[in-house]
């Protein structure tokens, strides 16, 4: 294990502490608890809204706390949830009367602890709590027949949610509003992604799956859960295309669409790598006559030091583009 | 009965949960991470530090806390699920000091409940409430045939024990063990072992006595 | 070689094609050559300031165009310099009469050409060109005797020469007092690194050096450069101590000076790790005495997908604290 | 002698470096990246491709723009120091349509010197210029002494080749060798090999006539 950190049941609650002292002038926590994250700027009457997760996907989830986005995240140890009780107390600490609004990504415990905070914070402190769940990896699953749950993992998407909801909740709108941008914004979000290299849990200290030296996995979870096809690494355009066909026809994304892209980098692979990839999802697009609005390029949701990357569409309307556009300052995402 | 009755059932819960500690680790090995010998082990060990000295009378407040004492300490799947039952059974048993054969059938009826509602998965999905359900049953049938509570906890025993040796029948549709589709028919559930554990531990609770 | 490319003669193009299209807004290329980029805002009369170098290190080194830092950079295949030709290029293209200063590394390919254009645009052009050349990798060599040429290479720390010098010539200072200004913080800054593994130069496919699966290299170049020792992997606090001892004992840094510091993750090492670092360095500095103005913790100078960290300590005084505090904008470095 | 002879002298450099790539690329493996025999061939040929067919009869502009096309091609160390000797060798014989003798001894100092500019390094560095300054000196005095060029030229590829021998003693302090210290002694300098290649084109330069 090639690591450089101290002990591995440190691992998580140091680099925490080093991120306080990098950016003390945008984040900090509540209570003693280094796990629950909150902004250092608050703004009145807002809605506020939370996150949470396990750690190891850095920036992902904590890494979005700051002005224009998230108010508060409760982080976990790595890829493990963070309990109810510390998402119960960045719930307190943020709300400021408007009511809180979670956005989290589908998986089981996250659900289940968010779901048992909402309702502490309901029972115990009278907040209002709503939630949003981000799954959209179109490769975990089908889409959700008509009234059935969705049962797609949330990825890299998610960050197209905080964004608008977060550009939304700084307008000043109120919890429904709010809720109803986010779920939009999840509603019209699909990722796919592709892993080359396994990734280390710190205290397991061993590989989560292994791989051969010329394989790649097309649409693996950011967990290392199993994707849809394991086979020879490819050139890049054709990862591209083959992942970009099973995207745009999800929702789908049709000519004459416009869409905000996000490419990905799960880890380890270099910024060139994931240009190169932007330049084939430019030209497959443009062939579809489907418009880029706006592209991201670089590391938003990670897995420890996996190789790899994924690709979010985000189909947009006038008001999703006026709220991905709007000003946001946090340690990992600024934009002017 | 009192809360000392609760507190003696959570030591049993702890202690069981502890002694198969490897047993669940190697069970959700097979079709899962492989973490719910730990998180079980540490679960119900919280749960019970967190009362056994606490004095505190209240039947629902006691394990209202117990149950949060776990959410906090393991908040995995089954940690959370774990932490709704007690959390339910708390809410359900709130304001009582004594406790009837009745309570205790409305403590573990409260505590599947819980489980489901956090949970939101039906019987036959292949998770914990396929070992706890038929014992649930169990229990109340038998109580309501005039049962002693030591005789209704062995037939809740025998029912979870059947429950977890059925979900070898089932195809699992949450967690990590879904992603496995047909593949995790003749797989058994750990979820459903801890509700068999649970069992074991109840029957026991009277045997102590 | 596990890399997410098409033919590895394309590599440095297709990236470039794909930034192009990522970063519209702020930059653009000069003639028909993608390898000569210019930042898309102009601002008459201010001083242009150019750097350049080989691809495989980004952001390093034409990430930094942009608003507030460089107006323009040309860029080499994978670790080899850009051409002369190249360099003249952009420096016509973002002369606009105040003089062009450029900032590079301390390489002998980089040094000749940046030379060779220097003379090109003062002979064929009549611009006035003053160049920098940061060298601050304690590891590389000692420090300059008095009079000697400094033959440290140039790693990490050239960002705080860009930033300062960037934030003098966006204030509108003279060819002269930018020359000053990015010489004081050349002069001020120094950085060491380690490194875990090798990375993969695509056209050569196989990598550079080879390096035991529990070993490290304190002290190892952006090129994969022989460092100062090899040895088993110690833990993170224990490595920071090591590298710090160096770093503060060379300018040296003292008790009551004041820092900006640089925590630089080589590509394929995660930001959790980066942050592990940081609290160390913190804990480090303060029992020196030694305060910390500002962080700056991420990749901002890869060695494509290696695994390792450096770590740059820029000494400030009014003047650079302002310029360090200058708003900027690039692809890769938003400050507001 | 006009600009074809020194369109002739273009060819055989880009022969004898195409000619020896794999031997530049043995030799700077060992001590370096091992990219010369490639930056050497693709060079000469683009200095020789760039004005072969020009019809340039100022013999500065064509060594000059010779020069640029070298550096634009192969922007490497070596490249850019070859690049640079060219372009000096054209600033001091610029005007000229006819080359004397001692013009062509001008050019090869020019070279140097342009070399010498751009690399700061000195004698005895263990460089190119241990290979090009001992021929230079050879061909001064062998011109002085009243020698013919194609005798003052083997004279120049015997001293070039004595001194490329001679870098066997020296310390590199320049590029990539020199991070090897003492170790480097032992080694063949690659850029010493080049201006033995140099001189052996320069004089076959002759021989084909
Ligand atoms: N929705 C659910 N309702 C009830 N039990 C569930 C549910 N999902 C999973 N489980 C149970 O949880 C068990 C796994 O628990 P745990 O190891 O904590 O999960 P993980 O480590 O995958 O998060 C399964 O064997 C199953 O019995
Ligand atoms: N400053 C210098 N002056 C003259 N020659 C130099 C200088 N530095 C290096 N060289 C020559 O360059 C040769 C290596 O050239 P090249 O392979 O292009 O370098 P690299 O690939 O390391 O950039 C050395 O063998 C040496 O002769
Ligand atoms: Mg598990
Ligand atoms: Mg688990
Ligand atoms: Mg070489
Ligand atoms: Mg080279």
């Amino acid at each position: 294990m090639k690591k450089i950190i101290n002990r591995p049941e440190d691992y998580v609650n140091e680099m925490l502490e080093g991120l306080y002292i990098a950016h003390p002038d945008l984040i900090t926590y509540t209570g003693d608890d280094v796990r629950c994250l909150v902004a250092v700027n608050k703004k009145a009457g807002k809605v506020g809204i939370a996150t949470g997760g396990g750690s190891g996907h850095l920036p992902l989830f904590l890494g979005y706390v700051g002005k224009g986005m998230l108010d508060g995240c409760s982080v976990g140890d790595v890829f493990q949830s963070p309990s109810a009780e510390q998402m119960l107390a960045v719930t307190k600490e943020i709300d400021s009367g408007a009511g809180v609004l979670y956005i989290y990504g589908n998986y089981n415990g996250d659900i289940f602890n968010f779901d048992m905070a909402a309702e502490m914070a309901d029972f115990e402190e009278s907040i209002r709590v709503e939630s949003v769940v981000a799954g959209e990896d179109v490769a975990s699953a089908g889409p959700a027949a008509d009234g059935e749950k969705n049962t797609r993992r949330g990825v890299a998407g998610i960050i197209f949610v905080y964004k608008c909801a977060g550009a939304a909740a700084d307008a000043m709108m109120d919890l429904d509003e709010v809720k109803r941008v986010a779920e939009k914004a999840a509603a019209n979000v699909r990722t796919m992604g592709v892993a080359l290299t396994p990734c280390i849990v710190p205290r397991v200290g061993t590989p989560g799956f292994t791989i051969g030296a010329d394989k790649m996995e097309i649409g693996m979870g950011i967990h290392g859960e199993t994707g849809i096809r394991r086979g020879k690494l490819e050139p890049a355009d054709q990862i591209v295309d083959e992942m970009l066909e099973k995207i745009v026809a999800d929702i789908p994304y049709v000519s004459g669409d416009e869409v905000a892209v996000l490419v990905n980098g799960l880890g380890a692979t270099p910024l060139d790598e994931q240009y190169i990839v932007t330049r084939r999802i430019d030209s497959y697009l443009k062939e579809k006559g489907i418009k880029v609005y706006r592209y991201y390029v670089g590391e938003y949701a990670t897995s420890l030091e996996m190789a790899g990357f994924s690709i979010s569409l985000l189909k947009l309307d006038d008001e999703l583009k006026g709220l991905i556009d709007a000003p946001a300052q946090t340690p990992f995402f600024v934009q002017l | 009965m009192n809360n000392s009755y609760l507190i003696e059932l959570l030591k049993e819960l702890q202690d069981i949960m502890c002694e198969n500690r490897d047993y669940l680790i190697k069970l959700d090995s097979i079709v899962g991470d492989g973490d719910l010998g730990l998180t079980m082990s540490d679960g119900f060990t919280a749960a019970y530090k967190a009362v056994s000295a606490s004095g505190e009378t209240d039947a629902g407040k006691l394990l209202y806390n117990a149950g949060k004492a776990m959410s906090t300490a393991v908040p995995s799947t089954m940690g959370t699920l774990m932490a709704s039952g007690l959390m339910q059974a708390g809410k359900v048993l709130k304001g009582k000091t004594e406790l009837e054969k009745a309570d205790i059938a409305a403590l573990f009826e409260a505590y599947l409940e819980g489980v489901a509602n956090r949970g939101k998965a039906k019987v036959g999905d292949k998770t914990f409430l396929d070992g706890l359900a038929p014992a649930v049953a169990a229990l109340k049938s038998a109580l309501q045939a005039g049962d002693e509570l030591n005789v209704a906890a062995a037939a809740a025993r025998e029912a979870a024990e059947a429950g977890f040796q059925h979900t070898t029948t089932m195809i699992a549709v949450h967690g990590r063990a879904a992603t496995r589709g047909e593949a995790s028919r003749a797989l058994q559930d750990p979820g459903a072992a801890v509700a068999m554990l649970m069992m074991k531990a109840f029957e026991k609770s009277f045997l102590a006595k």
